[in-house]
């Protein structure tokens, strides 16, 4: 096994640093986890020029503007293995909802002056521009997941994040499913685990802050709703919310957008 | 109607030992048989425990790296015939990866042996033909071992055996001694280069070169799942009945004990019931495609 | 005749007063057991240590469909006036989630811990024929192949047992399809038949026998026992869903390729629900949790699921990569191959997976779809 | 000039001085330990300042445009996702705003929570800036991280400052189900609430939390403060009885004193030919100052007589106007938020309800809550059925832009005769005294002060 300290890297893009923070929210950890990785560039944290090369790059946020293009493929020259942090980067973000509509509506609603705006007509996942070896989901991501994966690195494992509904780890939890139990419109079935089933857990339905799980299964979820009693639009947002630009979640989204 | 407390057996004594846990053991040698392929020597820890280890051909262990998890590997030696338990490993997947980076004198962990073996009692006297393709060759390996070791027991031992590329065939160094003791052999490989200049081909083609008395033959096959099917279809075609035909299973083997369910396939648990199946039992199983 | 304060003859019935039920519950936390029992909590009927018998329903009721329950008030006062809800006794012979043993780095290897958690003795209160017949087919996994699940035994010994049986078959029943109720049979302590006043009350084994010694209880009479059993009845009676069980294993095997799988996995989420509320599903995964450093690890036993891809994942891909595949291994298994593995049926017809599927998808409308289909195309001559 | 943008390392450096160009340039290409992207550019000729530039090149992400056409329920999941270190703060602005809206006004122990809630974010966040941001400016190093490896005492003052984070972060993770982006949060009130005993374990964990506090003032207060005065306007909320939080009257140290809802009648939101910033100035035209330390000067008789009593002890003469020294008030309302939160677990009797009902509504509401970094200001307009047609949200750190640009141009003389690296690293403390959170600005800022 190599001697030398791993060297890691937190780049930032479109974003709210919500994925970044969990690193510094890993307060147990933290001064642990610096001795046995060489946190080389974190620009939230570390006052330090970026150089060299990484064994891990962390990035986090959605790709947005011009320079975010070249600084992606950058960040991608300079690392071994590239690790998305959370909905911006995986899929666009919730600033991906502009991905919907024409190019200068959103300027124009925000800004007096939208011609002096530089940011591209839509919010894009990192991996529309480079290989991504891995992405952690969530909105934000769980600081227990990222934790593991990185101690995975470090036993030299290929590191591995489940995909399942849900629902499964609801049940392993013994909640009582409050789509079922309650006829609230919970994403859970089609949203992939990771949270630690916080919103059933708070007796509230899952709004799918995860995005899709591996092989969902929307029209039939959203077949159910339907039948509840929710309307279209209330469908539609449900599907265009935090993982919006995900293929199964947009097209599902879309069809009820339509109706 | 008098209810009682009726139970199907008394329960079986508490306390006993844990089905799940690994005991450390040592690696003696590690021997690089093919590009991604190496061969681990292990001996328990324990010595005593190491002597009192007994296993057939065609069971398996638990492998398991300290913090990363446990993984299914075949035995690829011979009881008997030496002191420690060869493990054929390709370096594929989250266990197998960080086993790459192990040296002799590491300590891994293992549990077993599982599994059913190899039916070599039912074999003797008859002819045996073996079919492997790929890594499929290790759990064979101590069969060929252990017939060669009792040539005279067996009529015609034939291995076809074949792989992607030449430099992918398992255990090279040990066909000439094999040969020379016996076995008939036929290598095949899918993809030739300069080097080769043996056959070109899938395994299962082999069978249409090899003549054998359906009455009085047995098959013992293992590989990727695709080659298995074919093999068994064309044996079939070759009217050898489904009961002569033996094979392999590869499943993703958790717990190794028939507790876990992840190695499900029809009615059995690869795990405890299998690996090794005759094709009777298991063949309306493996045809439905993900079964 | 009353028999009041002594040992009641084990193998009779008697009649309690219900509210000596509490002086029960009481007696058991103080002889060390853990006492489980029904209560109201995420609107639903679950179950969770009990203490007193005002945390049990009194009172409530469910109303149940393919994919929806409701927790509802009776116009009574029963104590176990409702059906099953969305937990199996298996939570605690099975534990969801459990740590089997944390292993240590060592000069030399590693070494094994083994969790020394005490075990808790438990006395499952209220529970229903289908559960008790679950529990049974849950043993025969864990503790009758040629491996012990340790972990179970250490829970499932010595569970004190109260049975109770069905006054009220919820629409999603079917457990006199599967012959596992709704009157329990065997394998329980005390069996309760629940009158509008009273309990007739089954002795079955001494430790039972000896619970009631002190409450005054009576000898129950004809009466009594004509009441009890017509309870049992009409709940047999009433019971609206209904799987044809007959030669189930070799329709199913035979129809492995059916177009039903194709329609079910339309509608199928693989969202793994009626797996986990099953009372005999077992599956479960093995998981090594590695501390920061390296040098501890934990080994942890988790509820998973043949609906989880993950679950025929292989280096090289998945088994059952479609979720058709994945609800064919389900239904063939429990309905099967179970039979060939254990002897019995993996199913007890207690209806969980029809309500507790969030899109209703209900097992015995698809045995059902292939059977009728399975027999029309053997009546038309086609293979 | 090359664009700042183009060139995305931190680095701090110098472009080679053209000819005998008496111009100079001081460059810090990126911001580091602030969140969010920005840039600072200070252009100096023959030692007069030219040129401030601070730019904010965090990419828009239109959150007013996105969230038309969204039900107001679901408002405060979205804004929350404007900024991952104060999510709390979008809540409880667009909460208090959308119920204002409906005309409902949450009472009781919801309003407690609401509150215990908002101590945990100021925990969380103050003492990352504190500890992980700040302090290494005082002591001299890259970052915490670099301060722990260095000197064990150093590695016990960060581990003290994570444990405090860590308690503040407790009380998010327990009442909105995790740190960053809560789930528990809504219009009307929370989906769940705590039970008694759950609170009381989390009171517990308080105990250790307020020693700490307590620490991490006497320590700040014995950190070296460069004299720098200026008479800013501070603002703030002011409550009749409370430090303020989600409530109260808007008042400045220069006698503003006006309901929330006024705030744009004095308060303007404006762009610039020369920038299509938006920025926000007093109607006058006038900078003022916002956050921790403009709190503390205008509510600190609103804090119990202890805690008064430890800011005494610091030896600083508040109301105080150098803006290093917000750190100071920054650990003082750590100290405060501690024992607020330990107040409301004390006395916390558990709600019949988790929420308040409200009847979705066409109407129009707004309200300001006390965000970590200052004053958040949301307004909203719906349609009958609750759908957002409007919304406007004006984040602390834009109101303070205009300050920081101030606060360099006052410093800049004084980095005339320092050596680049040096004058870069003065002006991003001057910045740095802002705990300036970029991604909370929901506009994309590009800030020039033009040659004259």
């Amino acid at each position: 096994m190599t001697t030398r300290k791993p060297r890691i890297g937190v780049f930032k893009f479109a974003s709210c640093d919500g994925c970044q923070l969990t690193v510094l929210d890993c307060e147990d950890e933290l001064l642990d986890l610096a001795e046995r990785v060489d946190i080389a560039y974190f620009l939230e944290a570390i006052r330090r020029p970026l150089e060299g090369e990484f064994d891990i790059a962390l990035v986090e946020g959605s790709v947005y503007t011009p320079e975010q293009e070249e600084y992606i493929r950058d960040i991608r020259q300079r690392s071994r293995f590239l690790i998305t942090l959370g909905a911006c980067a995986a899929q666009g973000g919730i600033q991906a909802l502009r991905n919907f509509t024409p190019p200068d509506e959103y300027p124009r609603v925000v800004y007096a002056l939208p011609q002096y705006i530089e940011s591209l007509a839509k919010s894009r996942p990192a991996s529309d521009y480079v290989p991504v070896d891995l992405a952690l989901q969530g909105c934000p991501i769980n600081k227990q997941q990222l934790l593991r994966v990185l101690v995975q690195m470090l036993l030299g494992s290929k590191p591995r994040v489940p995909n399942h509904a849900l629902c499964l780890d609801c049940k392993r939890q013994n909640i009582v499913c409050v789509l079922v139990a309650q006829g609230k419109p919970c994403m859970g079935p089609i949203t992939t685990t990771g949270c630690g089933v916080l919103c059933p857990s708070y007796d509230r339905p899952c709004y799918s802050c995860f995005g899709p799980a591996y092989q969902p299964n929307p029209s039939s979820l959203t077949r159910r709703f339907a039948h509840l009693g929710f309307a279209p639009h209330e469908i539609q947002r449900l599907l265009h919310g935090y993982y919006s630009q995900a293929p199964e979640f947009r097209e599902e989204g879309q069809r009820y957008a339509r109706s | 109607m008098t209810p009682q407390e009726v139970r199907l057996q008394p329960f079986p004594p508490a306390g006993l030992p844990d089905p799940y846990c690994p005991e450390p053991a040592v690696i003696r040698s590690i021997e690089t048989e093919t590009p991604g392929v190496a061969t681990f020597r292990l001996e328990l820890q324990n010595a005593s425990r190491q002597r009192m280890y007994r296993y057939q051909p065609g069971q398996f262990n638990m492998l398991f790296i300290f913090g990363v998890g446990e993984v299914p590997i075949s035995i690829s030696s011979t009881p008997g015939e030496q002191a420690g338990i060869d493990h054929t490993v390709r370096f594929v997947g989250t266990v197998t990866r960080v086993m790459e980076r192990l040296r002799p004198g590491d300590v891994l962990g293992l549990r077993g042996p599982y599994g059913t073996g190899w039916p070599l009692e039912q074999a003797r006297g008859q002819d045996v033909l073996i079919v492997a393709g790929g890594l499929g060759l290790a759990p064979l390996r101590p069969v060929i071992q252990t017939l060669l070791a009792r040539r005279s027991q067996y009529r015609r031992l034939l291995l076809l055996y074949g792989s992607r590329q030449p430099m992918d065939l398992l255990y090279q160094r040990e066909y000439a001694g094999w040969v020379q003791q016996g076995l008939e052999l036929m290598v095949t490989v899918d993809r030739a280069d300069q080097s080769w200049n043996g056959r070109v081909g899938v395994v299962p083609a082999l069978l249409s070169r090899v003549s054998f008395d359906p009455t009085q033959t047995i098959a013992f096959t293992c590989g990727p799942e695709v080659m298995i099917r074919f093999t068994v279809y064309e044996l079939l075609a070759r009217r050898l009945s489904p009961e002569r035909i033996y094979l392999s299973i590869e499943r993703n083997m958790q717990c190794g004990v028939g507790l876990c369910g992840r190695c499900q396939l029809g009615p059995y648990f690869v795990c405890k019931d299998g690996p090794v199946f005759a094709f009777n039992r298991i063949g309306r199983f493996i045809r439905p495609e993900h079964f | 005749m009353p028999m009041s304060g002594g040992v009641p003859p084990i193998g009779q019935a008697v009649v309690l007063n219900k509210t000596d039920l509490g002086a029960i519950i009481e007696q058991l936390w103080q002889a060390g057991y853990t006492v489980i029992g029904p209560t109201i909590a995420q609107g639903a009927i679950v179950f969770d240590e009990v203490h007193r018998l005002d945390q049990l329903p009194i009172g409530w009721t469910d109303e149940q469909e393919g994919g929806t329950y409701r927790l509802k008030r009776r116009d009574d006062k029963a104590y176990f006036g409702y059906a099953v809800g969305p937990h199996s006794w298996k939570k605690y012979l099975f534990p969801p989630r459990l740590s089997l043993f944390s292993l240590q780095k060592t000069q030399d290897g590693f070494h094994v811990q083994q969790n020394q958690e005490p075990v808790p003795r438990y006395a499952f209160l209220g529970i229903r024929s289908c559960d008790l017949h679950a529990i049974e087919i849950q043993d025969r996994t864990f503790l009758y192949g040629p491996h012990v699940d340790s972990h179970y035994q250490a829970r499932r010994e010595g569970v004190f047992i109260i049975a109770v049986n069905c006054s009220k078959a919820a629409p999603t029943c079917f457990c006199t399809s599967m012959q596992t109720g709704p009157k329990v049979e065997r394998g329980f302590d005390l069996a309760l038949t629940e009158l509008s006043e009273s309990f007739v009350v089954e002795v079955a084994t001494p430790r039972g026998a000896d619970l009631l010694t002190g409450l005054p209880y009576r000898e129950a009479t004809g009466e009594d026992l004509g009441a009890a059993a017509r309870v049992v009845r009409d709940t047999a009676s009433s019971m609206k869903r209904h799987m044809d069980t007959y030669d189930l294993p070799e329709l199913l095997y035979n129809n492995l390729e059916h177009p039903r799988w194709d329609d079910v996995a339309k509608r199928c989420l693989s969202c793994t629900n009626c797996t986990m509320v099953c009372p005999t599903c077992f599956c479960h995964c093995i998981e090594e949790v590695p501390d920061l450093d390296g040098q501890r690890a934990e080994r942890i036993r988790l509820w998973d699921s043949c609906f989880n891809p993950a679950h025929s994942y292989m280096a090289g891909g998945m088994i059952r990569s479609d979720i058709r595949a994945r609800y064919r291994q389900w239904l063939t298994h429990k309905l099967a191959s179970w039979i060939d593995q254990y002897g019995v049926s993996g199913c007890v017809g207690c209806g969980r997976c029809i309500t507790w599927c969030p899109v209703a998808i209900d097992i015995t409308e698809e045995v059902a779809a292939i059977r009728s289909d399975a027999d029309k195309r053997t009546k038309e001559g086609s293979p | 000039m090359p664009d700042p943008n183009s060139d995305r390392s931190s680095r701090i450096d110098t472009p080679p001085h053209q000819g005998d160009s008496p111009e100079r340039i001081i460059r810090v290409s990126t911001l580091a330990r602030v969140e969010g992207e920005g840039a600072l550019t200070i252009r100096l000729c023959n030692d007069r300042v030219e040129e401030v530039q601070l730019r904010i090149f965090e990419a828009p992400r239109y959150f007013e445009a996105f969230l038309r056409g969204r039900h107001m329920q679901e408002v405060p999941d979205l804004t929350a996702r404007i900024c991952g270190i104060c999510p709390v703060a979008y809540q409880m602005s667009s909460c208090h705003a959308l119920e204002q809206l409906a005309g409902i006004e949450v009472s009781g122990p919801l309003r407690e929570l609401r509150r215990l809630l908002y101590c945990g974010e100021w925990i969380e966040s103050h003492t990352l800036h504190i500890y992980l941001l700040h302090a290494p400016d005082f002591l001299g190093y890259e970052s915490a991280l670099a301060m722990a490896q260095d000197r064990p005492e150093y590695a016990a003052l960060v581990r003290n400052g994570l444990q405090l984070k860590k308690a503040g972060n407790a009380i998010i993770s327990l009442l909105g189900g995790r740190a960053i982006h809560p789930i528990n949060v809504r219009v009307g009130g929370f989906y769940h609430v705590p039970s008694k005993k759950e609170l009381k374990q989390l009171g517990e964990e308080l105990k250790g939390a307020h020693d700490l506090a307590r620490q991490t003032v006497r320590w700040a207060a014995s950190l070296d403060f460069p004299a720098f005065e200026h008479d800013y306007e501070f603002v703030a909320l002011r409550h009749q009885a409370e430090y303020p939080m989600n409530e109260g009257r808007l008042v400045s140290s220069r006698g503003l004193n006006i309901a929330m809802g006024e705030f744009p009648k004095h308060f303007e939101e404006y762009q610039v030919p020369y920038s299509n910033a938006y920025q926000c100035r007093r109607k006058n035209g006038g900078a003022y100052y916002v956050g921790p330390l403009a709190r503390w000067n205008l509510n600190f008789d609103r804090v119990p007589a202890s805690i008064r009593q430890v800011a005494d002890e610091t030896g600083i003469t508040w109301p105080c106007r150098n803006p290093y020294v917000s750190i100071i008030a920054r650990s003082l309302e750590v100290l405060y938020a501690v024992e607020e939160a330990i107040r409301i677990i004390t006395t916390y009797e558990m709600p019949d309800s988790p929420a308040m009902p409200y009847q979705p509504c066409a109407g129009q509401g707004a309200w300001i809550t006390e965000a970590p970094r200052g004053i958040l200001y949301h307004g909203y307009e719906t349609d009958a059925s609750g759908i957002i047609r409007q919304a406007s949200i004006i984040p602390p750190t834009s109101q303070n832009q205009l300050q920081m640009e101030g606060d360099l141009l006052r410093i800049a003389p004084q980095l005339v005769n320092l050596s680049e690296q040096e004058a870069a690293l003065r002006a991003e403390k001057v910045i740095r005294n802002y705990d300036p959170c970029i991604s909370c600005a929901t506009h994309f800022l590009k800030l020039r002060v033009e040659r004259r």
